[in-house]
């Protein structure tokens, strides 16, 4: 299965990557527009970390054994079948189980939906054409989503 | 003993060159001696095999002795020319008289001995890298222009013979940003670089001093170590590693991050995300 | 902030459209010198004109194109001789006594004879050559070529060339990137022009900054050279190269040494250079075993005798006066090519004053140089290249029928992988990547993206220079050079025509 | 002869998922004691809250079982198992069968035999199972003032379902403070302002002496203190103890069922998995009793890979809850009193006012034995690795004390081959 993969040694730490997220998983996909007048602001699924002079993105690593689905305790996360981790909002009921148990830290409170808990998720952006958003929009290459292993 | 004896006599510096290298490298010789050097160019130049001695027996060896030379040592029962140990990486030279102008220029390693005076901008621009100090000493004079530029290594001027020249001539050590000199001297040179400061030595300097100064009495057997050592020598340092980094405009107006602006210490990260 | 009293006005404006800037915070981040601000109480950022160098790195990593930078008229009483950038200097000088340094090729308003020069093509009497369809040669050989050739035949009638061919250097298309030294630019710098070259089968050219262990692996498209300063020169880097350059002088600063500030030497520029880190790296003016043709002969056959003659020995000289002259000498004392930078060359930090005032442009040197050397009958002893300011394929081949066999491209290059010219290289804290040495900056220019950029360049031009032979009805590049008559002058006078050697257009 | 599994809860599912990755033929069997398919449990206070509704409370669509080949047999209650012929007797009199017999009852509400007579009352109910919400939801309209008995994760839980539904709630717990097996004295001052700030009575230190009957309904509640209230209905949440009524003596048991490392109980052929069982807890370093909801899927799958024939070890149960009362969120990991169990206990507390935020961690011998984060979520699973793979604290210390908890701080090898890894974060079950 195709996943993220991310090069340190080439992450600027400009944060494009969550800013491509965000307007991905927005309703016009649009960076403005989504920003300023839709309903729910996205929080992004992916996360650059920053320190001096290192920096890197991570997210989701879609793990084989996931413990967030194992925590997950109304079936809102879930592997389908190509082995991705995906998330139905519809069914969550935002006890952050799956926040607690991930030893990525890769799952984070939806902070702008205000009237529900919920969280986010990456989903390799599911259904978009090119593959995952953020890839595109890393100026360096650092994120790259390819099939390793076995 | 594994030698070849050359003589240099009417022959081309190519082709002497060249003999040397076939011998050096194709037979695996590992002492060349040369005689009748008639001002032949490059002997030794770019040779890095680390256990040859190139001995120049009789008659003058031209400019550029030893450039680039990465290992081998070499001996001059004479004069030598202009260049020599021009970039030269490794190795050891020793000139049992004198030499010309700009010895050791950019030099990166290795060490050269000098018996006798030499002339002008000797030891420009020497280099060092942690372990790699190239040093060079004069027994006698030197001319104008000693260790300009210099960067690295240590350059010695012992002022053996007795004429009434000055120890080093003018602009010694001007421009020099890093190394050290030692002027066997009780007089302060006129017309020294003003990127230098005097200093009495301490107990490395003197430690460095001995160990080359040994060597150069080994192979200059008239001379002794201990006499030499005797003698008062002043040092001379560089004040700072750049020379002229207030001369050109600093462009302070762009005040350089301290702390990059989204990291963790500036914003409020338990207000945004928790 | 720093709040200090200046006279200098600010350079840049920069406007933020606020009604697309989302906060991400990407400008603020990325700018390395500070010419942004997030006030977070205000939840607002917010520009700091003064420090904008207009290097345009906030406007290509702006998410939603949020930023414009403008440049700040003359605030100042309007005055065609004190111009707001005289002025500028002026306080800035008074401000500190310095020497106003610079990076990057002149701007100043030299003309530019390209500008003014243009190409035949066939019509009617003479076909043109469709590129695409019939070949279409570009390959370029640079070194001394002999002045017969000896053919002896075997027993078995089989022909042999008799004479010595002096090494050469095979370039499948007539543009070199230019010596930019690991210290004026950053490793990754270096590793993308040295991957674009060796996969585009031409070459970069170290500078004067030694060649680091990553790079040796490009040898066989790398050009050595050494300089004054002679750092990381020793005799495996001569033989690393495919072709050793001695540096004379540099368009950008003819008559000067260089100086590379001890802030830049980090690690990997002491390990390359072999000198302690944070020294200022200085190359002295001259080189100080050099003070006459004959002293450069020696420096010549010396690399040449420390390499056992394999390599071909370039020189490289500034356009200057008597150009001409000069390169006579170099080609006598034994170059394999002559390097000529014109004064619109590059450089990673040069004095203000030298870069805009001395030296000639390079149209009019490589005329004269080409004529000189015809004339004295010695221009097939030494290739001749050109450097300084090419900026598209028709500048390179223009020069090529002025008389040059080949092109160093260095801005040019540079912009490939990023470089937006804001000419502040000596600062090293340039944003993209390219010249500075500070980890989080240099991490910017990825030499994937870097070589694929320069590669493609040099794809483009090759193609259009393909594309311009064949309107020309010439099959290969060799028969352009030197060929003046596909030239014509638009709006040039005596005497530069006939020292440019072409015709004005119409005649 | 099928696969069965006695429960059908997160285990059961996870078991059924497990089977079926080594073993995509043989028949498995649920046998269900309640009448529904595998919902989620602590969904209960979120559909009476209105959150979610009743049919997205299964764990899994209806075609799983179909997919799967999961007979499952509802309203069915395991009587008897009988290790020797490899037979279920069940509620009809019926036995099946069983090729690998999987337990995986969970835990059954616990109730003091005082209240057990007032359970059949109209309003008092316990809160665990589709009945007891059934059972409030026929009544949620009529009813103003609940008493809780239990201040733990069911009873707060089910005060934030009411308190959603607009009602008065009391809670009334014997211990000192609410949430006592979960949270630290200090943390639960949060838990504790939260509920006031909501207006649930709290009563602690105190519990119900008598309740006053009334046309099958409980009236007032008369509480050991003294205290007299009028209430609506009663919801019985003191906690629960696993459902091993029905099991072998052969199985070898203490309060839960013993499992080994492979999910075995003593009885060949016999696997427990969840609530029901007491297994290899990595922190505390010994079996014991963990009625988690992470563990049980975990226990499920690995028991199922190996009842398909699979050799795959069980690393551990690292215990963690995560529980929010209205805007007060609380996540806790492993030990939360140490004190009780070692003396040189190392606390590292971080609190801030104005966000509600409080963090404490207990370090032991340089090891995380465990935490508590309240209102501090942010990329806190994180903290797992370091009580998983007990690395040491003083190393890492600037990490877990800051807010800003991420890789950065790992060092460049770890966090470099952690963040690309390709097959996830596998430590944490299979060694």
């Amino acid at each position: 299965m195709k996943k993220l993969y991310f090069r340190e040694e080439w992450c600027v730490g400009c944060g494009r990557c969550e800013v491509a997220c965000a307007i991905e998983h927005s309703e016009s996909k649009h960076p403005v527009i989504s920003y300023f007048f839709e309903k729910v602001r996205q929080t992004p699924r992916i996360i650059v970390e920053r320190k001096g002079n290192i920096s890197f993105a991570n997210t989701c690593r879609h793990c084989e054994e996931p413990d967030c689905v194992n925590a997950c305790i109304s079936g809102a996360l879930y592997k389908d079948l190509s082995g991705k981790i995906l998330y139905d909002p519809a069914k969550c009921v935002g006890c952050y189980s799956c926040i607690m148990a991930c030893p990525y830290g890769a799952i984070m409170k939806d902070l702008n939906r205000k009237e529900r808990k919920q969280i986010v998720k990456c989903d390799l952006c599911n259904k978009r054409e090119g593959g995952p958003a953020c890839v595109e929009a890393c100026p360096n290459r650092a994120i790259v989503f390819e099939e390793r292993g076995e | 003993m594994n030698s070849i004896t050359i003589d240099a006599l009417n022959l081309y510096y190519r082709e002497l060159n060249f003999k040397i290298k076939e011998a050096v490298r194709k037979e695996g010789i590992k002492k060349v001696i040369i005689k009748n050097a008639r001002g032949q160019r490059f002997i030794g130049t770019g040779l890095k095999e680390k256990d040859v001695e190139i001995i120049i027996e009789s008659g003058v060896p031209g400019n550029d002795l030893a450039m680039f030379m990465d290992g081998p040592t070499v001996k001059v029962f004479g004069n030598a020319q202009d260049g020599v140990g021009n970039t030269m990486n490794n190795g050891k030279v020793f000139i049992h008289g004198d030499a010309g102008d700009v010895i050791c220029y950019g030099m990166r390693n290795g060490k050269i001995f000098i018996k006798g005076n030499v002339g002008y901008r000797v030891g420009i621009h020497m280099k060092e890298y942690k372990d790699m100090i190239p040093s060079i000493v004069v027994g006698g004079k030197a001319g104008d222009f000693f260790g300009e530029y210099m960067a690295g290594g240590i350059g010695v001027v012992l002022g053996l013979n007795n004429d009434d020249k000055p120890i080093v001539g003018r602009y010694c050590a001007t421009g020099m940003h890093g190394g050290v000199i030692y002027i066997r001297t009780e007089k302060i040179p006129t017309y020294l670089g003003k990127e230098v400061k005097i200093f009495e030595l301490n107990e490395s300097d003197k430690e460095k001093l001995k160990s080359l100064i040994e060597e150069f009495c080994q192979e200059f057997k008239e001379y002794k170590a201990e006499d030499i050592l005797k003698s008062r020598f002043i040092k001379l340092i560089p004040v700072s590693k750049r020379p002229y980094g207030r001369l050109y405009s600093p462009g302070n107006h762009f005040p350089l991050p301290e702390e990059n602006y989204f990291s963790n210490k500036k914003i409020d990260i338990e207000k945004k995300y928790y | 902030m720093k709040f200090t009293f200046s006279l200098k006005p600010e350079n840049f404006i920069i406007e933020r459209d606020d009604e697309r800037c989302i906060r991400c915070g990407a400008c603020v981040q990325q700018c390395a010198y500070n010419a942004h601000y997030y006030l977070e109480e205000k939840d607002k950022v917010l520009g700091i004109n003064h420090n904008c160098v207009g290097d345009g790195r906030c406007v290509a990593i702006c998410p939603t194109n949020a930023i414009r930078i403008k440049q700040a008229e003359n605030p100042y009483r309007p005055n065609y001789n004190w111009t707001k950038e005289r002025m500028m200097d002026l306080y800035e000088q008074a401000e500190n006594g310095t020497v106003l340094l610079v990076g990057m090729g002149a701007p100043t308003p030299h003309p530019v004879y390209w500008d003014k020069i243009v190409l035949n093509a066939s019509q009617v009497t003479n076909p043109s050559i469709d590129p695409l369809r019939e070949p279409m040669e570009v390959k370029t050989f640079l070194g001394s070529k002999p002045d017969k050739i000896e053919v002896v035949f075997d027993k078995n009638h089989k022909p042999e060339i008799k004479t010595r061919i002096t090494p050469q250097l095979e370039l499948e298309v007539p543009i070199m990137f230019a010596a930019m030294s690991f210290g004026a630019i950053s490793l990754n710098a270096c590793k993308s022009l040295a991957k674009a070259a060796s996969e585009m089968g031409t070459f970069w050219n170290t500078g004067e900054g030694g060649l680091h262990k990553d790079l040796y692996k490009y040898g066989k498209n790398t050009i050595v050279q050494v300089a004054s300063g002679r750092f990381g020169v020793h005799v495996d880097y001569l033989k690393a190269g495919a072709a050793v350059e001695i540096k004379i002088g540099q368009g950008a600063k003819p008559g000067i040494g260089g100086h590379l500030p001890g802030e830049k030497v980090n690690h990997e520029i002491s390990v390359t250079r072999a000198m302690p880190e944070g020294s200022d790296a200085i190359s002295p003016a001259p080189h100080h075993d050099i003070y006459s043709i004959e002293d450069l002969r020696q420096l010549i056959y010396s690399i040449k005798e420390a390499t056992d003659y394999e390599k071909p020995v370039f020189v490289k000289i500034s356009a200057v006066h008597n150009v001409a002259a000069i390169a006579s000498g170099i080609v006598r004392a034994g170059a394999d090519a002559v390097v000529i930078d014109g004064i619109r060359g590059g450089t990673g930090a040069a004095p203000k004053i030298i870069r805009d005032n001395v030296g000639i442009p390079i149209e009019l040197a490589i005329a004269v140089v080409d004529e000189r050397l015809r004339k004295e009958g010695i221009r097939n002893h030494a290739s001749l290249i050109a450097a300084g300011g090419f900026r598209n394929s028709a500048d390179v081949i223009k020069a090529i029928a002025l008389g040059a066999d080949a092109v160093y491209i260095g801005t040019a290059a540079l912009m490939t992988l990023g470089c937006h010219v804001c000419g502040m290289c000596y600062k090293g804290i340039c944003n993209w990547g390219i010249a500075t040495q500070r980890d989080d900056l240099t991490k910017r220019l990825n030499p994937e993206i870097g070589a694929e950029r320069a590669k493609n360049l040099l794809k483009g031009w090759k193609h259009e220079i393909q594309e311009m032979l064949g309107a020309m009805g010439i099959n290969s590049i060799g028969s352009l050079r030197g060929n003046r008559l596909n030239l014509r002058a638009v709006d040039i006078h005596e005497p530069y025509l006939s020292i440019l050697g072409i015709k004005p257009a119409g005649a | 002869m099928s696969y069965v599994i006695i429960g059908n809860g997160p285990a059961a599912i996870a078991a059924c998922e497990g089977i079926r990755k080594y073993d995509k033929d043989r028949e498995i069997i649920i046998i269900s004691k309640e009448d529904q398919y595998a919902y989620g449990r602590p969904l209960i206070t979120y559909q009476i809250a209105g959150i979610v509704k009743k049919e997205d409370m299964y764990l899994r669509r209806p075609e799983f079982y179909k997919e799967n080949n999961i007979k499952v047999l509802l309203g069915k209650e395991a009587i008897s198992i009988d290790s020797k012929s490899k037979t279920v007797k069940i509620s009809d009199g019926s036995s099946i069968g069983y090729h690998k017999l999987l337990i995986a009852s969970g835990g059954t509400p616990f109730v003091p035999p005082t209240y057990k007579e007032y359970l059949t009352k109209e309003n008092v109910m316990t809160f665990i199972k589709w009945a007891d919400m059934e059972k409030l939801e026929s009544i949620i309209d009529t009813i103003e003032n609940v008493l809780i008995i239990g201040g733990g994760l069911i009873g707060i839980k089910a005060a934030e379902a009411l308190v959603m539904r607009g009602k008065n709630v009391y809670i009334a717990e014997l211990s000192k403070r609410v949430l006592p097996t979960v949270i630290d004295d200090y943390g639960s001052y949060y838990f504790h302002k939260e509920l006031e700030k909501n207006n649930v009575g709290l009563f602690l230190e105190d519990t119900v002496d008598s309740f006053k009957i009334k046309k099958n309904r409980v009236e007032k509640a008369v509480l050991k203190s003294g205290n007299t209230i009028n209430i609506d209905a009663v919801i019985i949440a003191i906690g629960v103890k696993p459902e091993i009524s029905f099991i072998d003596k052969e199985i070898k048991t203490n309060v839960g069922i013993i499992v080994d490392d492979m999910m075995k109980t003593s009885v060949s052929d016999i696997y427990a998995a969840g609530d029901v069982t007491e297994c290899y807890d990595i922190v505390y370093g010994s079996k014991r009793l963990g009625p988690i909801w992470v563990s049980a899927s975990e226990q499920g799958r690995i028991a199922g890979y190996n009842m398909a024939g699979a050799n795959i070890t069980y690393r551990g149960r690292l215990l963690m809850n995560s529980i929010s009362f209205m805007k007060t969120n609380l996540t806790s990991y492993g030990i939360i009193n140490p004190e009780l169990e070692y003396t040189n206990v190392e606390v590292f507390e971080y609190k801030r006012d104005d966000l509600d935020i409080y963090r404490r961690i207990n370090v032991v011998n340089n090891r995380v034995v465990g935490a508590v984060f309240i209102n501090s979520i942010y990329r806190k699973g994180i903290i797992t690795r370091f009580m998983i793979e007990g690395l040491p604290f003083d190393k890492y210390k600037e990490l877990l004390l800051s807010p800003n908890i991420g890789f950065i701080n790992f060092e460049k090898e770890y966090r470099v081959k952690e963040i690309n890894s390709i097959t996830g974060y596998k430590k944490a079950r299979i060694v």
